[in-house]
């Protein structure tokens, strides 16, 4: 009974606890020859803290962000765990077609002036339709239940939230103008990127070898297993705050479409997501990070 | 013209005053006379209007000026400022002549923690004299004087009430005091305290 | 109205119609339920245990946080009140405390400490000594110099001089900062609890609200001032009274 | 060591060298900078515009929250210490309000008036003023019997009577709960601005916390409260100089 | 044994006291006089040590007792504690003795803001004289007080004063009090105050 301890700090209501339940309930980890132990927190700034003051031992970012810290001279790991999946909508009487319609309007972002798919859907706007999406709108960053709340009620002309969010705006009558999946792909952008992963430390990694893989393997079964068997679905649903069956199905589906394809990261294409993103952020995004950083991601398959 | 009746004062159980009734007419001086801890400064308070919370009752002309058995003075503002916050129709001009004639024209500027005891005594004179009250009530008024400076602020006090006449009732320890300003002197006795029978008949109330 | 118990009910009762009437108006549950709506939700909470021990967890570190910060608070306040030499040194690192965001003290006390327990309420009671100790500073400037000079030639003890002279003319000060402080200690334990703790109200408020579920906010935050309330009847109001007696007497 | 300034700053300095020590200790400039290290970053961000144009973002909205806050505070802190009755009707909303998550109170005020400026004052006056009053209610309590009796013999108009006779006393208490309220308000300003703002040094603060950029967290955090300083030193000490003259002179 | 040397007392720019020197004896009663706002408080205060900012020396005994121009009680402490709390070895009964000695026996629980003036001034003199002093210092202790109070005070001053023979000084308006307890009188004149000539020779320092 010597297995490694994984502790993952991860957000209380987060959709990856959806993965580490079924991790945990299925005996995924022993089998794969560690043992998680899932730390629940309310915000996510807890969960860095946790890691970095050593009380945990992994926890979920996008990848820019432990590029960036990785760059200041942590030793974060990357290993995949979800693609990108975001949208903007609009209210449910939007006469808006494209991003252009939303020229004077007010657009309610829950993550912040960085967040990756305002960012994406920028260029995007200046690429197909010359249009500066920041100087033409007006931006209101505010906490992701508020941006939720606020594009139901009509307050605001577009949203864009963190995708279960996006999932209960579209179950409550939004409808999405862009797709930032479609926008990447019009960037020239891979959009099977891997946005979403764990972090470990190095230091970490290199006392249990072989750890990483161990736990990607057990976190790609766990994929397969909710891909494959609804009945996994049914177990989380308790934690899974569905309102109505609508909004279970919805959630269901877009976690399972955002699951990466099994395998090793494509290093070319997230070097030409990390440009497109230091073009867009610079340095206020991607800190040191102009390239990409060696070692960042787990040698994973 | 004050009219008082106090039928009863009491502090929770204990009795303090008990029916005592007498009449100041405008102009005319009374003193009151008593031992220590009988009552007198509680008399004044209800006759004042402070302390209501008594059975029977007070009438009194609206203009008063009073002179607290301590001097309750405004510690935060100057000496002239004690004077023309309470009176706002007083010059400044009045204000310090005021203070002359009390005896500290210098101290003008000065905050009354700056003043010594006597001297902030006679702040408070200053303050009750400055307006022209209809009805004048002293606690004690010249104590912790000496025998000169005393002998001042009584001069001062008669030059007051001759003219501008107003009814007053003022609280001594000291007889001559009382001989000498009062036209007529009401004395408390016993506990409750009443009037002293001897003292009282022209003052008494039907 | 002159029974107190009856018009505190009938206050609270109003305050009750207000919530409803401004529920009424919303007209959206999500955004403000109705007071009875809570009603389930508050019970299932409270027989699953989960409410009680949530509480139990931010009242411990409360009154930790509550009882160092006022110690440490009061000692300074009356320190740099009674000393204009101290008060000169120590002030320029009071206006920075004071105003240094919750947040950076709460990460630096996880990062340094630990995301443990002390971290937590190490963080809360650094947050709040510097409020305790302006308003009891300004307390301790305000002492009758009289009183002063009579314990000082009677040669009172300090403990004595503490205990009669001082602390009862800074009752006043310390009950303000008492009252206030809880309460700004308790949505310092807030934030503390959402940035590095797995129990307690704050957690379970910033998940709910994370999930926007307003009610089940509304059900951990109104337990909490519950418990306040409680404690302002049970123990602040009769303290104080027996402490200001002299006054009313 | 009799010079006020050069005590001041050498306390500084002492400031600055814990620290110095500090982060040498810690020996990770991602956990906590030298100050030196912050000296860049605080270049750029002064020179680009940015630094200033968010730190008057949220000077405006701490200031407009701080009068209204204030002015409401000792309002309902003098009626409710001199009035025992009003007193018992509103303690208990008092306590209710005191106690109430700044988190609930926000975000109620944000989802009724909107993600808007209005909304971020309101939510941060609403958050302020029960601390106020608790503090000004103590001293209004413990108000002089004998003035009050003066007052009203001299038949003072209530405006005299509240300048010259009610607002002197209160001082203590009013600058005591206006120093620490100032740090309060900033410490909600900074929740509100990154729950629904779009400026202001509390967006800034937690978009570098969610990029773990504590040199930058820094670089804002303490250029607010050098702006505290400057107003320390250059309004409020030496108004309470001036207001504390006669205790002293 | 008092020893005193005030070169000079100044607040701000104006000089108060000026080349005032004297002794007390243990048993000595020494009186001062002189009028309101001369700078007799200033001088006791220097005496007694609360009052260090000033150009000179002071020698006292370590056991003092003083009783203010104002009482200076604790207002949040029962009489009874307000006489045991300045002297902790002073037994509840003992203390209730000498409430009863100054004439207020049946206020032991009661709060000194529920006095009369005159009963806190007497409050204050039981505290001043519960311990067994070797320096007592009084500034106006009897004022306040009717004649027959004032009576029972000054019997019981004396009587302490021959029981515990401490070196007093006190000050006083009342020629007649002064001249009744004071083996000496000391009279302060002018401005900056000194000691009158006549009266101090046998006082003063070489
Ligand atoms: N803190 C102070 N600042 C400036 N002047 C002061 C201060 N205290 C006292 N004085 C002045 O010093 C002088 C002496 O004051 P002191 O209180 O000693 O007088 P006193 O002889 O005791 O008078 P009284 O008989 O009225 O009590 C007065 O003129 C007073 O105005
Ligand atoms: N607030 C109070 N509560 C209870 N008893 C009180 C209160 N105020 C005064 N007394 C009592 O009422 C009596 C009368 O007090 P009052 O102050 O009127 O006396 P006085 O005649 O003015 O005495 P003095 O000459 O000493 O000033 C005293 O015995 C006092 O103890
Ligand atoms: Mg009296
Ligand atoms: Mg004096």
């Amino acid at each position: 009974q010597d297995l490694p301890v994984i502790r993952a700090a991860v957000l209380q209501i987060g959709t990856v606890n959806w993965e580490l339940s079924t991790i945990v309930d299925n005996g995924l980890d022993e089998k794969h020859g560690f043992e998680l132990e899932v730390q629940p927190y309310a915000d996510n700034g807890a969960t860095r803290v946790a890691v970095e003051g050593g009380e945990a031992d992994m926890a979920v970012a996008d990848w820019i962000w432990v590029a960036r810290q990785r760059a200041a001279g942590k030793d974060y790991v990357y290993i995949p765990y979800s693609k990108a999946v975001g949208a903007l909508l609009v209210p449910e009487g939007s006469e808006a077609q494209s991003l252009q319609d939303l020229a004077g309007g007010k657009v309610g972002i829950a993550g912040g002036p960085l967040d990756k798919s305002w960012l994406i859907l920028r260029a995007y706007a200046s690429r197909e339709h010359e249009f500066d999406l920041a100087a033409e709108t007006e931006q209101v960053f505010g906490a992701p239940p508020l941006i939720f709340k606020s594009g139901l009620s009509g307050e605001l002309d577009g949203a864009i939230n963190f995708w279960h969010f996006l999932a209960k705006m579209k179950a409550g009558g939004m409808r999405e103008l862009v797709n930032v999946e479609e926008a990447a792909v019009a960037l020239g952008l891979d959009p099977d990127t891997p946005l979403l992963g764990y972090y470990m430390k190095e230091s970490f990694l290199s006392e249990h070898e072989g750890l990483a893989q161990q736990f990607y393997d057990a976190s790609q079964e766990a994929k397969a297993l909710l891909r494959d068997n609804p009945d996994e679905w049914d177990k989380l649903r308790p934690q899974m705050n569905a309102s109505t069956d609508a909004e279970f199905e919805a959630l269901k589906t877009d976690w399972i479409a955002g699951a990466p394809e099994r395998g090793p990261i494509d290093l070319e294409s997230m070097d030409a997501f990390l440009q497109v993103m230091n073009d867009l952020g610079g340095q206020e995004l991607v800190g040191q990070a102009t390239t990409l950083p060696d070692g960042l991601f787990a040698d994973v398959e | 013209m004050i009219r008082a009746h106090v039928r009863e004062k009491r502090f929770g159980e204990s009795r303090v005053l008990s029916n005592i009734a007498f009449e100041v007419a405008p102009g005319e001086t009374v003193a009151i006379l008593g031992p220590s801890g009988i009552g007198k400064s509680t008399l004044l308070r209800i006759v004042a209007g402070i302390d209501t919370a008594f059975d029977g009752h007070v009438e009194t002309p609206e203009r008063m000026a009073i002179v607290f058995q301590e001097p309750t003075l405004l510690p935060w503002r100057s000496c002239l400022r004690n004077l023309t916050i309470v009176h706002p129709d007083l010059s400044e001009d009045d204000a310090r002549a005021m203070l002359g004639r009390v005896g500290i024209p210098d101290k003008a500027g000065a905050f009354p923690l700056q003043l010594s005891l006597g001297q902030q005594r006679r702040l408070a004179l200053a303050r009750a004299f400055a307006g022209r009250p209809e009805m004048l009530i002293m606690d004690e008024p010249f104590v912790s004087l000496d025998p000169e400076t005393s002998e001042t602020m009584l001069a001062l006090t008669e030059r007051l009430i001759a003219e501008v006449r107003p009814a007053t009732l003022f609280v001594t320890h000291a007889r001559e005091e009382a001989e000498r300003l009062g036209s007529r002197i009401l004395e408390l006795r016993g506990t409750p305290a009443t009037l002293a029978p001897r003292l009282v008949q022209n003052g008494e109330l039907p | 109205m002159t029974d107190p118990r009856a018009v505190t009910a009938i206050s609270l009762v109003g305050l009750l119609a207000l919530w409803v009437v401004a529920a009424a108006l919303t007209a959206d549950p999500q955004i403000l339920p109705a007071p009875g709506a809570l009603l389930g939700p508050f019970w299932a909470e409270l027989t699953s245990g989960e409410l009680l021990y949530h509480l139990s967890q931010t009242l411990i570190r409360v009154i930790w946080a509550f009882v160092l910060a006022m110690a440490l608070g009061v000692a300074l306040g009356i320190a740099m009140g009674r000393s204009e030499r101290l008060n000169r040194w120590l002030d320029p690192w009071l206006v920075v405390f004071l105003n240094l965001p919750a947040l950076v003290l709460i990460v630096l006390c996880y990062l340094w400490i630990g995301l443990n327990e002390t971290a937590a309420i190490v963080a809360v009671t650094l947050n709040k000594v510097p409020n305790v100790t302006t308003v009891v500073r300004e307390g301790a400037r305000a002492l009758d110099p009289g009183l002063d000079a009579m314990a000082r030639v009677y040669r009172m003890p300090w403990t004595t001089r503490l205990m009669h002279v001082t602390l009862p003319q800074l009752a006043p000060f310390i009950a303000g900062a008492a009252r206030s402080g809880i309460a700004v200690i308790w949505k310092i334990v807030l934030v503390v609890e959402f940035l590095g703790r797995s129990s307690g109200v704050g957690f379970k408020i910033h998940m709910f609200f994370q999930l926007f579920d307003v009610g089940m906010v509304l059900v951990y935050a109104l337990s909490f001032i519950a418990v306040m309330l409680v404690i302002e009847w049970a123990i602040l109001q009769p303290w104080e009274r027996r402490v200001r007696r002299w006054r009313t007497a």
